[in-house]
């Protein structure tokens, strides 16, 4: 085992996998929904852009979990954190477990999940915590791509024909109620933003709008505002969907318990 | 008969023919026939190992398989670009494809049933392939050969790894032993099909060996497959489903039982376990994706139109 | 524990539990399919028919378990029967496991299976197994309706409108090549029925034409042959989708091993 | 006036109102929203327990849950047609349901995210629900009272059921223990929401109360859970999420903490976390199982017809 990984001493190596744990399942559920696409997708260039986008994300999901195992000192290796947990202690955001819709609402939550992610890696560069600058400095350039593929499809489609114009509006109708948790607070995040880890996501939003916010105007959509946001993914309540993603995805690794694959 | 003499000749001084290079119809047809198809099998390829993807046993081995699948479509993407220089594009090959013309590979007729058969891909299905793509990179057409010089690269990568899950697998603790004892029962003999039917039934080889489309018959391939494939299994203790399997020291190869070509037939001709699926899965992604495909195509005009306005406005 | 059963003395507990886990897997696979339309009937009377039947099968299918584990002898219950296989150790026929397309392909499929089920049944009656032909006393009338409910939609669908009559040729096309399966014999099969516990399957085919072909006739239906059946379902050779099926049957006992619910 | 006051008569007197007799508008317009409402919260009712049928953890709670799914299935059909019996169509009504007009009790807007998650939905939704439904059987609408009583009767037993899957997770594994204490977290609060809001803001009451519709208020009603269901909880190890439950000797039931209202409305107001889905999943329902049902029409017709050809024919 890894000796434990010296954290910044203002903050507990509890807050700090708690943290960890929900970017990474962010990742693993999100890149697990975009790799349903794999083999159907619209064209075949998408074929090939959506695993890729997938394929990011679930290697800063390994990463993350690389991390969260060592901070955490039980030697858990990122297969045991990714699979071995109930599904009450998944904290990813609901938006990352919506099912995928179809390609307009698969684009349009990829471009928000992009556009959160952008200026939190971008700040997390400079994070006090070395390892996660590592990370950052990676991961900003592979979601700098995200944005402009998954942007492009939200101009595309927003501002293409009859029909993409109303899916693409139906998918801004149908995510709106799940923006607001990406930008929620807590004690966790408020430790992290303290110790110069992660700024917190509260601070995010005017970046993430600015880079929604051309893309809306270019696309000729317009914002929908929900009076009451959906929540609880980080305290690991979550929506009747991801229990069948989990489903799968733990498959062989409850089926065939503690094995080397 | 003088053109034909003289392309002959090209080919025999081992010359590339280009996309604008004249050439003899039954030459293009053959390419653009065996390109579409070797395009259309990786496309489909994308099914039977995208099913695991989601199940993949551990993070590393869903990258690796997202990365592998990922691979396949991008060698579709290069194929069909290559049939394009023959004028024939991607919409048409696709509609050859969903009407059931054009044909694939057999072997993505079978389902993949357990983890194993993505080990059982990636070491017997690639590896098949590869021996038959080898040659292809010293294909007479030119934009063909430097598609297949890619191609290869990424598949002998694909095989390494499919083997390394299988070796993992007959290493690893007796459940997973038999997962890939299973899969190689089950995926030995469609691999062997792979290769096509024995020279002496093959249609069209002897135009293709002459022309240099193809450097070796269906069956040459085979035994260099065998020959290649069974040290590897033995090596990590598998067991060839095939009691009549051995080493033949005089010809320097192995000795293999009979192929079921009935069974072979009967899945080319649309029979086998998965081809309705198959076809089905490709249809429904096509089909759905219309709406895609003409709104990026709409915005693309709109845009143009834009611009021009713009321009002319400035003018 | 029970006592081990009183089999006849002309087959082996083997042959016998390997012939009760291909029926009783037949019927859970078939009834889990059914039950996925629970709630998304096409009509409320539906949303009751259906259930109904699955639980028909679910009940068939742990009497058959529950027989099994006892001939078997290894202590085994219903669920550690039905739940803990792996995905090759399930001997269903491969038509039950098909996903269940619209309502014309999942009435027909269970108006095939009822018919096989049927004359099965009915020969069990008189089974020289005492326990066997208790459960087919039973089950045999629960059958019956299953035959008229299915076969009543056959004829609605077949004879309804051209939306309809489209999409039961359809089902009828997609479902000829499993239809054979269903009579295959093999040494289980033919061990079975010199032993007078079950009529072998091959001898079958009458009876289910018998029960078709009028059915058929009403709803304006031509039989589709086809040149070759798909088969490998007794041997545990599944299609894709039935190890997504597993995923979710297994989900609990897989995710919470050994424990009483 | 003197219609009004002679129907308030047999009223009070305990006289059943039968289909065909007169009543006042409003009596009709109150029966009409309230059944459709019961009936809609069955069918929305099928979807959070439905999604647990194919991963049920034993063969035994797998038959039980499709029993009570198709019981609910049942419910909503008695309820229909007791509200065809006041005029409208069961067709109308779930048009009003899929366009938001009609509303579903809200308890089913929470999703079901474990398997304890039935078992709180027996023990708690359906004891909320015996509690609002008993009073019911004595409803002075005739229909709708004999409806009721076939109702709880199914109910009382799911509600058991509930209990008992409680119980066996109250007294298993840590695992399942947490499992159940969690889902009665959860599910505590939105169970004491059904019985609606508190009776100073109720909309619908007092009318209700004289014309015998309803004869208890929110409030009575819910108080009679609390006091029922505690125990129950306490009985089999489990905690109520609720700092002010206490036991208040004086009045012989419990105090408990103030509901949290903003989340009720929200709720209702179609905010909940599955408030969408719900509707969604119904519609969908609904619109591919049009053809289904316009077959079944197309060919009862069509028999009809041939029916009295042949009758024509013979004459």
């Amino acid at each position: 085992m890894a000796a434990a990984p010296s954290i910044a001493p203002s903050i507990s190596g509890e807050t700090l996998t708690a943290f960890l744990l929900r970017l990474a399942d962010d990742h693993l559920v999100l890149g697990h929904r975009l790799s349903e696409w794999c083999g159907h997708a619209p064209m075949l260039e998408e074929d090939l852009a959506m695993p890729n986008m997938a394929l990011d994300l679930i290697g800063q999901a390994r990463s993350l979990y690389q991390y969260a195992g060592e901070v955490e000192g039980k030697g858990r290796d990122e297969d045991q954190i990714a699979y071995v947990r109930r599904e009450r202690e998944y904290v990813n955001c609901l938006m990352a477990e919506r099912q995928n819709g179809d390609f307009a609402h698969t684009m349009l939550r990829q471009f928000y999940f992009a556009a959160l992610m952008l200026p939190l890696w971008q700040a997390m560069m400079t994070s006090t915590d070395e390892r996660l600058a590592g990370i950052a400095a990676k991961a900003e350039k592979e979601v700098a791509y995200h944005i402009r593929h998954a942007g492009e499809w939200v101009v595309r489609l927003g501002d293409g024909t009859e029909e993409s114009t109303r899916r693409m509006k139906a998918a801004v109708e149908a995510l709106a109620p799940y923006v607001d948790e990406l930008f929620e607070s807590d004690d966790v995040t408020r430790a992290v933003a303290e110790a110069g880890i992660a700024p917190d996501p509260s601070t995010l939003r005017p970046a993430f709008d600015a880079i929604v916010g051309p893309v809306f105007a270019e696309a000729g959509l317009e914002w929908v505002e929900t009076p009451y946001g959906q929540t609880g993914g980080r305290q690991g309540r979550h929506g009747e969907a991801l229990g069948f993603l989990l489903a799968e995805l733990q498959y062989m690794q409850r089926t065939y318990p503690g094995m080397t694959w | 008969e003088a053109f034909l003499a003289a392309f002959q000749a090209r080919i025999d001084a081992e010359e590339k023919i280009e996309p604008n290079d004249p050439m003899p119809e039954g030459y293009r047809k053959t390419l653009v026939r065996q390109i579409g198809q070797h395009a259309h099998s990786e496309i489909v390829g994308m099914l039977p190992e995208g099913n695991w993807i989601t199940r993949a046993p551990s993070l590393r081995r869903k990258a690796a398989l997202l990365a592998k699948v990922q691979d396949e479509g991008g060698h579709g993407l290069y194929l069909y670009s290559a049939a394009e220089t023959l004028g024939v594009s991607r919409e048409e090959m696709t509609e050859e494809l969903l009407s059931g013309k054009a044909k694939y590979s057999s072997i993505f007729n079978y389902p993949t049933q357990t983890w194993a058969d993505i080990g059982a891909i990636g070491w017997l299905v690639d590896g098949a392939a590869i021996m038959n793509q080898i040659p292809l990179c010293r294909c007479s057409y030119g934009p063909y050969a430097r598609a297949m010089i890619r191609v290869c690269k990424e598949e002998s990568f694909h095989q390494r790894q499919g083997y390394e899950i299988m070796m993992r697998l007959a290493r690893g603790t007796p459940e997973q032993k038999e997962m890939a004892q299973d899969a190689l029962n089950r995926w030995w003999w469609p691999s062997l099909m792979m290769f096509g039917p024995s020279d002496g039934d093959s249609q069209h080889s002897d135009q293709s060996m002459k022309w240099k489309i193809k450097r070796f018959t269906n069956d040459e391939l085979r035994q260099k497959f065998v020959d290649a494939t069974v040290p590897q299994g033995e090596f990590i203790g598998l067991t060839f489903p095939d009691p009549d399997l051995k080493w033949n020291e005089e010809k320097g190869g192995y000795d293999f039982g009979a192929i079921d070509w009935d069974e072979f037939w009967r899945v080319v001709k649309g029979h086998g376990p998965m081809n309705r699926e198959r076809i089905e899965a490709r249809r429904k992604a096509w089909e759905d994706g219309a709406w895609v495909r003409e709104a990026a195509l709409a915005h693309a005009e709109k845009r143009k139109a834009r611009r021009e306005a713009a321009k002319m406005a400035a003018e």
